[in-house]
């Protein structure tokens, strides 16, 4: 199930917890895997640089979905997302120095995952300002 | 026995790295060792059937006693660090004299034989058969090497050539292909004595014409002692200082330096010698037996301690090969060593070279000297290679260097250093030592001797340098066949204590 | 044609490990002086948003111009052509690429973002000093390692002279170049001059040369070699030469800044008014930086040893009291953003700043100079820098 | 514009809290006007895949006549949005950043008395941007001045180069208390943005000028420098304004009325 | 598990054997081997300290080196220092948790990496442009530089152009550690890189890359200077003692 730790007896493995939402990511996982460090550069240069607001390959929309449901968060604890991975890596990402590891704000939604705004809900539920259910309708539709 | 016309390298500014000419010096061979010299050391004196397999084998067995041949042949990685370090190199433009080829004529038989790249793809990784052709080119290459280990101090690995020629040497005596010159030695020490085949009487006789000599000279009656019971010191000492030109000049030097200081010593004429041919061989037991000889003559005369004259491999064999050869030395604890142990006398490093010896004496003002005596010289120091990289004096690392340049310049006012490069550890060989200081090679001697020449050209030019001292008896005699082929005065070299005789003062 | 003999100190007496070990703790030191502002931040050093360059710019900027007046006797020698200085020249180039790379850690660890040194080098703002400034430096690094080599390697000695005066023009460009880091500073008051270049270039030629000379004596005196007072002789004149130039620099930039009326309050401030600021310049910068080594230089006292090697440090100390003042005495005078209004506000306008350097600012300043240091005393080992003997005799046949 | 706010968030009390009440007291008000606004803006925001086009010049108009003694709404808004730490609650104000800062001007002579905001003035020729040897200052092709805090080392260069003083430094960790929307952190430099993040999602205004109009003061306004028909252009057309050390000719973006 | 995952366990599980049996099989037969004579090159240390210090300066500087040809020590340097941090980093991929050390020099490998290709190239185009070297050089002098150079290029092309999985490329290899294989990523630059890597340690034992062992071994270098203190006799060697 999602969520659980990939550990068996043999080879250890990073945990990846099943992202939050949606069933698939901005790419096909394979891709993802190898590059994504590619696409959020590329993003983050097109963003800041040029003010391209897209969503697709966002760090925000990265942590919308890939957060912990335990922490909230894509890097709080050791096996949150983004560290899980990293920490097996060993490699070393400064983005979190900057970038907060949580959904925060306006949650936008996903070209990709319309159909997934339950989602809300689980964050939602955690977050200090209930959101009310036209809001939700409204970002949704 | 006319030697081969060739042209003698003309001296530059700066040692030049020439561009490679390939069997330049493919042509110079020393003469093969006939039938009388080979039988006496044991060896065939001519190919046999199977002389392959008997090369084979030997390489094997050598390769199994010693770890050095085993790890140097493995180890080099063709880097070319060394490839611009031998002056046989320098002076002849043979690339089969660069250190690493010289051991890849060795190197390519080992991995075609011994390895299995070798085995499966000797094309790849330059492994070659061992052939007559093979053979040929050891006989040359190994005798155009000095082992003078300049190349293993630039090596990252160490890796010693000279480990590698005398393996090959002795390979090439076990299928037959003695040198002449070195195993005719090796047969004069063992059974006369010394390497110049001088019998003992003879001996006497040229000793007590010396004693006259330095009576008439200074009027002071110097001894030259032989065969002393109960002497304390045996002094071990090059043949060639018995009479040879400038040697002689030294062995005054000694004697007056224990008539000044007042200790009783002698010569041997059981151990007339001090050089051990066996060392060029890479054969342990030659080299024992030869060694054993001083050994034996200690007993037998009872001294307390051994000291050794000028010269270079003599001293190598000394200092770092006695010890474990005869048991001349500390730290053994077997009943052989301990035997001689009890005689020696402890106070003294043992062996001890005569400048050590001389140079302490001095420092403590046992002896006095009047350095002016010196003061129509302007004298240079040729750090001798087996001296300089095999061996060591006083107790300091680097005190082969440091202990004659002191005893130099206590007993001459004016010196000079050549040039850096060119001396302590990087000192270049004079050109003939290793068993190649015989006439058949008078070529590869003259040109060896090139950058040594260059580097005396320049101080000679700066600082008018006229005398250029030295500490061993290869040296010397190589230096005065060779200094006037480079327009120098044969004059210009002689010993250490050749000017610590000009300045002692006797009473 | 006399030569010299070239020799690598011995370096393995007791002395020279100690030295050897001193330094390497001045390194440590410096190193866990950038671990500790590194792990907190600068929020753990003296500086704030007032005043943004502290300590180690202090540092690293008087080293990287002494670092290019350190390759002054080498650019004598084969720039000019004088063939006394040719013996002095290899330690020259190794003491002004030692200085360089000690400013140079000093600058890019003090970064905020210390870790993202690839960035600085994979990106380029042309328009900016500080880019050029990494060229020059690099340069200056490519340049001097090659006359050096030239200098070292017998085989291609005869590129020594090209290699030297290129990187003798190289080096005036790479002042030129510190000095606008400041000078392009339009913002700041006391940097609005195009003085500011050429008196980094002769504040350059005294404190390297002060540098150089120090180095050298304790080079000698420690290794046993002698040193002449030819020598001595010569380099203490230029000296005392060099130190007057940035006198008389000083001294023209202040009053061509009294000039115009709009400078007055900012010249009031350093030279009357900037407390400690004004107590450096007069002090520091004037007195024990230029007047008394002048004094000394050209007294009978020049003629010593030991109060030459005094001059040159005090040379050096009056060159980063300069500095100090230089780079922290502008930030502490406020901007006027008003002219003849009184500002204030909760980010601190209009009033004068204060700054207290931190410990480990000091060390990672130190840090810097131990690294130029530990480079020295390591490459006069490994390679041959320093003649064997610069007595009398064998410079003066040089002369000839 | 709602603002989800894990519980999770374990921040300690008084800063962080206040911060969090302020920014709903502002979302509540965005929500009570929103309605207004929206139609509006939804007609000006630029599609999200269109970067920043250089036809548009955002600029500021402050009217320091109105700029009210005593007054800091636009600071604190400003921080609220931005996430920086209110001066005021920082342990160590001088090294705190403060993106916009509230000037007291007095004239010494007449005792006469201005007050206004400063932050960033997103000169058209700035000197930061000149400077900064990486190119993280950089001007975007709407006129707004920001750093690319990717490619920021911190050396500090720009902020020895800016005449205003626009610039800090962040001194000290952040540890995730960042707002999502405008990371921030350690060891680099940062200024007023002219609010990007409300800018690009085309809220049409910028947290300073929003509070200071919701204050009543109005002495902000934010607009399009280059559209005539701005309200921005029409005020600056009116109004007799000034830019600040206009001797340097930086040509700001932001001008000043009443100084 | 596909096909190439079992030829590449395959290999890896052979290749390791005849990696470590070889070494360890050489450096046995080394230290076997007597050395009976002291032939330190002087002057050297007098004591076992010093030796160590000798040693010390000749593997992570390359004295001897340095003092005999600056280009070859620039290079050489370059390269087994470059080489040193990129096997360093590459520990990331043998190590779960990753040893502490790893994780800091972990960032300094990818450009280390520039380092050691630069040294390797500089090393070949000695071996073209240099004469004396050129003499000296057989085929394999060449291909093993090719080869290193061939494993450092597929290796930076990973890093800096075609990046691969490393989180399976980890997998696979802890698998192999765990006995319990894991599928690998079929990328061609981390196919190339594995096929040429297995080589190598193939050949590490019988090829010249023994000098890493070798320099340990070697008794110019691994010599206290003190025969006239201490008496050193082989086993061998003793046997003529006895005959006296
Ligand atoms: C719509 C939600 C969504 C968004 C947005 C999203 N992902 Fe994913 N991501 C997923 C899902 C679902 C998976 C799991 C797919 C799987 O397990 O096969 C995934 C898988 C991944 C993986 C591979 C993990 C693994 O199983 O090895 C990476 C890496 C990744 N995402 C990174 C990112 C990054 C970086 C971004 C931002 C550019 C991002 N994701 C945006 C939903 C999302
Ligand atoms: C020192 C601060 C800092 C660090 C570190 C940092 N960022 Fe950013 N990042 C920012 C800022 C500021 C923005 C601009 C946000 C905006 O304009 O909305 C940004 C924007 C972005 C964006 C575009 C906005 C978005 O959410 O998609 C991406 C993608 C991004 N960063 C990725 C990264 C990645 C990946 C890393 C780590 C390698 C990283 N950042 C590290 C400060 C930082
Ligand atoms: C499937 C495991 C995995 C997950 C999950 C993952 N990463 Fe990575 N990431 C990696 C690996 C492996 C690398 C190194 C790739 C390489 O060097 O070739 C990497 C590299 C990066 C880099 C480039 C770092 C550098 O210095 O080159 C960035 C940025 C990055 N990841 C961001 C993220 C962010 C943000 C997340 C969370 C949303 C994330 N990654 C999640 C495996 C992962
Ligand atoms: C203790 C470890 C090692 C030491 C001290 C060492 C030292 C050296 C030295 C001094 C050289 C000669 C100079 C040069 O050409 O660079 C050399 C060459 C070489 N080394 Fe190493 N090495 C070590 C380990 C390794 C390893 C692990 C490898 C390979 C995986 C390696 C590969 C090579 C190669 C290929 C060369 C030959 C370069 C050429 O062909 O020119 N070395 N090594
Ligand atoms: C089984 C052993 C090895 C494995 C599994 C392996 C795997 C890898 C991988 C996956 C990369 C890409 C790293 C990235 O994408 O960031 C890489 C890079 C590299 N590899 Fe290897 N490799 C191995 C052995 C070696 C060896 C023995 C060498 C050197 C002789 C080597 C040299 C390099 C170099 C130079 C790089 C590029 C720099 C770097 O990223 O570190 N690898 N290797
Ligand atoms: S030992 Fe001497 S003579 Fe022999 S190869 Fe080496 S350098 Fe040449
Ligand atoms: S220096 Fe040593 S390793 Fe290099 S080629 Fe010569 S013998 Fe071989
Ligand atoms: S909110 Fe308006 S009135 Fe208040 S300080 Fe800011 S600009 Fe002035
Ligand atoms: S005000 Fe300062 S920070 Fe802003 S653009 Fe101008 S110079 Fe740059
Ligand atoms: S601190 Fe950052 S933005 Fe400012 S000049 Fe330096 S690199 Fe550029
Ligand atoms: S525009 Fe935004 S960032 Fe700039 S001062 Fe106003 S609120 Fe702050």
């Amino acid at each position: 199930d999602a969520g659980s730790p990939t550990k068996v007896a043999g080879a250890p493995k990073p945990v990846i917890t099943k992202a939050v939402k949606g069933e698939q990511c901005v790419e096909d996982t394979d891709i993802m895997r190898r590059d994504h460090m590619k696409f959020l550069n590329h993003h983050r240069d097109e963003t800041v640089v040029e003010g391209i607001r897209t969503k697709k390959y966002s760090l925000k929309e990265c942590i919308n979905c890939h957060a912990s449901e335990k922490t909230g968060s894509v890097a709080a604890a050791k096996d949150d997302f983004c560290v899980s991975c990293h920490s097996y890596a060993a490699v070393k990402i400064d983005c979190f120095e900057c970038h907060s590891t949580k959904p925060q704000g306006s949650v936008a939604q996903h070209a990709l995952n319309a159909e997934t705004a339950h989602y809300r809900h689980k964050l939602a539920a955690q977050a200090n300002s209930k959101v009310s259910a036209e809001e939700m309708a409204g970002i949704v539709q | 026995m006319a030697a081969a016309e060739f042209d003698v390298p003309e001296l530059k500014d700066d040692i030049e790295v020439p561009k490679i000419r390939e069997g330049s010096m493919a042509h110079a061979k020393s003469f093969l060792a006939p039938k009388p010299v080979q039988d006496f050391m044991g060896y065939p004196h001519e190919l046999s059937e199977d002389w392959k397999e008997r090369a084979i084998d030997k390489m094997g067995d050598l390769l199994g006693k010693y770890r050095s041949l085993k790890v140097f042949l493995d180890a080099c990685v063709h880097c070319g660090a060394c490839t611009d370090k031998c002056h046989y190199y320098l002076g002849t433009s043979d690339p089969k004299n660069m250190p690493v080829a010289r051991q890849d004529l060795m190197r390519q038989v080992y991995r075609r034989y011994f390895t299995t790249p070798g085995k499966l793809f000797p094309k790849l990784v330059g492994a070659k058969d061992l052939t007559k052709e093979t053979l040929d080119d050891w006989y040359s290459y190994y005798h155009q090497c000095s082992e003078c280990r300049r190349c293993s101090v630039f090596c990252p690995y160490g890796i010693d050539t000279a480990e590698i020629t005398m393996a090959g040497r002795e390979i090439l005596n076990h299928v037959g292909m003695g040198q002449k010159y070195s195993n005719e030695i090796l047969g004069k020490v063992q059974k006369i004595g010394n390497n110049l085949g001088l019998p003992g009487p003879a001996l006497e006789d040229t000793l007590e014409g010396l004693e006259e000599d330095i009576e008439a000279d200074t009027g002071v009656p110097v001894k030259l002692p032989i065969d002393v019971q109960g002497a304390e010191v045996l002094l071990v000492t090059p043949s060639a200082d018995f009479f040879s030109e400038p040697h002689v000049e030294s062995l005054i030097g000694y004697a007056k330096v224990f008539h000044a200081a007042g200790i009783s010593w002698t010569l041997s004429s059981h151990a007339s010698e001090a050089g051990n041919f066996g060392l060029f061989n890479g054969n342990y037991e030659t080299m024992r037996k030869v060694a054993m000889r001083i050994r034996d003559a200690a007993l037998e005369l009872g001294v307390k301690r051994i000291v050794v004259g000028e010269c270079g491999h003599a001293w190598r064999v000394a200092y770092s090969f006695w010890n474990t050869l005869t048991g001349i030395g500390y730290g053994g604890n077997d009943p052989f060593s301990i035997e001689l142990q009890k005689q020696l006398d402890p106070n003294y490093p043992q062996p001890q070279h005569i400048c050590e010896l001389t140079n302490d004496l001095i420092k403590q003002g046992k002896i006095a000297v009047d350095p002016s005596a010196n003061d129509d010289l302007v004298v240079t120091y040729h750090d001798s290679c087996n001296v300089a990289r095999a061996s060591r004096m006083g107790d300091e690392p680097g005190g082969q260097f440091a202990i004659p340049r002191e005893l130099i310049q206590s007993v001459a006012n004016n010196f000079h250093n050549m040039a850096e490069e060119t001396i302590y550890e990087s000192t270049f060989c004079c050109g003939g030592g290793g068993g190649l200081l015989t006439d058949d090679l008078m070529e590869v001697r003259v040109k060896g001797a090139m950058p040594r020449m260059t580097a005396l050209n320049n101080v000679v030019k700066e600082h008018q340098v006229n005398f250029m001292a030295t500490i061993c008896a290869i040296c010397k005699a190589q230096f005065t066949k060779v200094l006037p082929k480079y327009g120098f005065d044969m004059s210009m070299v002689g010993g250490v204590h050749q000017l610590v005789s000009k300045a002692i003062k006797l009473d | 044609m006399a030569s010299i003999t070239f020799r690598e100190v011995e370096g393995s007496s007791l002395k020279y490990w100690l030295l050897l070990g001193g330094l390497g703790l001045f390194v440590l030191f410096g190193a866990l002086s950038w671990n500790y502002m590194h792990h907190h931040g600068h929020v753990v050093s003296g500086m704030d948003n007032q005043i943004v360059w502290g300590l180690p710019h202090v540092f690293a900027v008087f080293l990287i111009v002494a670092a290019s007046g350190a390759l002054n006797v080498a650019s004598i020698a084969s720039v000019f052509n004088k063939p006394l200085y040719k013996p002095l020249a290899p330690l020259s180039a190794i003491l002004a690429l030692a200085l360089m790379l000690g400013g140079l850690l000093v600058l890019v660890l003090d970064l905020g973002r210390s870790d993202r040194l690839i960035v600085a080098m994979t990106n380029f703002n042309f328009k900016s000093m500080f880019t050029w400034n990494v060229f020059l430096y690099s340069g200056f690094f490519a340049l001097v390692g090659v006359y050096l080599w030239t200098m070292l390697d017998r085989n291609v000695k005869t590129y020594s002279k090209t290699a030297g005066t290129a990187a003798f023009i190289w080096r005036l460009l790479l002042t030129t170049g510190t000095g606008s880091l400041f000078g392009f500073l339009v913002a700041r008051e006391l940097y609005g001059s195009a003085m500011l270049a050429p008196m980094f270039i002769i504040m350059s030629f005294a404190y390297g040369l002060a540098i150089y000379l120090m180095v050298l004596v304790a080079a000698y005196a420690w290794s046993g070699r002698t040193l002449g007072d030819a020598v001595m002789m010569r380099l203490k004149s230029l000296l005392a030469v060099f130190v007057a130039a940035v006198l008389y620099f000083v001294v023209v930039h202040h009053l061509t800044n009294l000039y115009f009326t709009k400078y007055h309050a900012v010249e009031a401030f350093i030279l009357r008014d900037g407390g400690i600021f004004t107590t450096l310049f007069w002090v520091g910068q004037i007195v024990i930086g230029g007047v008394v080594p002048l004094v000394i230089l050209l007294s009978g006292l020049g003629r010593q040893r030991a109060w030459i090697l005094v001059a040159c440090a005090l040379v050096i100390l009056g060159g980063v009291a300069q500095m100090y003042v230089t780079i922290i005495g502008a930030q502490a005078y406020p901007l006027d953003m008003f002219p003849g209004l009184d500002e204030t506000s909760s980010f601190f306008d209009g009033e004068i700043h204060a700054y207290a350097p931190s410990v480990p600012e000091f060390f990672l300043g130190l840090g810097g100079v131990a690294i130029a240091l530990l480079v020295t005393t390591f490459a006069v080992k490994v390679l041959r820098l320093l003649p064997a003997s610069l007595d009398d005799a064998t410079v003066a046949k040089l002369e000839h | 514009m709602s603002e989800l706010k894990p519980m999770s968030d374990n921040t300690p009390e008084s800063a962080e809290r206040r911060r969090v009440i302020g920014g709903l007291a502002a979302a509540a008000a965005g929500l009570a006007i929103a309605p207004g606004i929206k139609l509006i803006e939804v007609a000006q925001a630029r599609p999200e895949e269109q970067g920043a086009s250089s036809a548009v010049r955002w600029g500021m108009l402050v009217d320091a006549t109105k700029c009210a003694t005593g007054c800091d709404d636009c600071v604190s808004a400003c921080s609220t949005e931005n996430g920086w730490t209110p001066v005021a609650e920082s342990a160590k104000p001088r090294q705190a950043p403060q993106w916009i800062r509230k000037l007291e001007l007095q004239d010494p002579l007449t005792q006469m008395e201005t007050n206004l905001p400063m932050m960033c003035q997103h000169c058209a020729e700035p000197p930061c941007v000149d400077v900064c040897p990486t190119g993280a200052s950089f001007k975007r092709a709407d006129g707004i001045v920001l750093v690319n805090r990717h490619t920021c080392i911190g050396c500090r260069y720009c902020m020895m180069a800016c005449p205003y003083k626009a610039r800090s430094l962040v001194h000290e960790p952040l540890n995730d208390t960042q707002k999502a929307d405008v990371p921030r952190g350690v060891g680099c430099v940062e200024s007023c943005s002219l609010c990007v993040q409300k800018v690009d999602r085309g809220d049409g205004t910028t947290a300073c000028a929003e509070a200071c109009s919701a204050a009543g003061h109005n002495a902000i306004v934010f607009g399009d420098l280059n559209d005539p028909d701005s309200e921005i252009s029409k005020r600056l057309r009116e109004l007799p304004t000034k830019q600040v050390r206009a001797d340097l000719k930086l040509n700001t973006g932001v001008r000043y009325h009443g100084i | 598990m596909s096909t190439v995952t079992i030829i590449y366990a395959g290999m890896f599980y052979i290749a390791t054997l005849l990696l470590v049996a070889g070494l360890v099989y050489k450096i046995f037969d080394y230290s076997r081997t007597p050395a009976p004579l002291k032939i330190p090159t002087t002057p050297a240390p007098t004591t076992q300290k010093g030796v160590i210090y000798r040693m010390a300066k000749e593997v992570v500087l390359f004295e001897s080196l340095f003092k005999s040809n600056k280009w070859i020590w620039v290079f050489g340097w370059l390269f087994h220092f470059g080489l040193l941090l990129v096997l360093l980093r590459h520990l990331r991929y043998f190590t779960q948790p990753v040893w502490f050390w790893v994780d800091i020099l972990q960032p300094f490998g990818k450009y280390a990496s520039i380092m050691m290709v630069i040294g390797l190239g500089g090393l070949l185009a000695r071996r073209f442009l240099v004469d004396r070297v050129r003499y000296i050089s057989t085929p394999s002098d060449y291909l093993m530089l090719v080869l290193l150079l061939a494993i450092g290029l597929s290796g930076m092309m990973m890093t800096f152009v075609t990046h691969t999985d490393i989180i399976a490329l980890k997998g696979f290899f802890l698998g192999l550690m765990y006995l319990d294989i894991q599928p690998l990523p079929q990328d061609p630059a981390l196919l190339v890189h594995l096929a040429l890597v297995a080589l190598l340690m193939v050949i590490f034992p019988i090829s010249k890359l023994l000098h890493a062992p070798g320099l340990f071994f070697s008794p110019t270098r691994n010599q206290a200077d003190n025969p006239r203190e201490r008496r050193h006799v082989a086993a061998w060697a003793a046997r003529l003692d006895q005959g006296n």
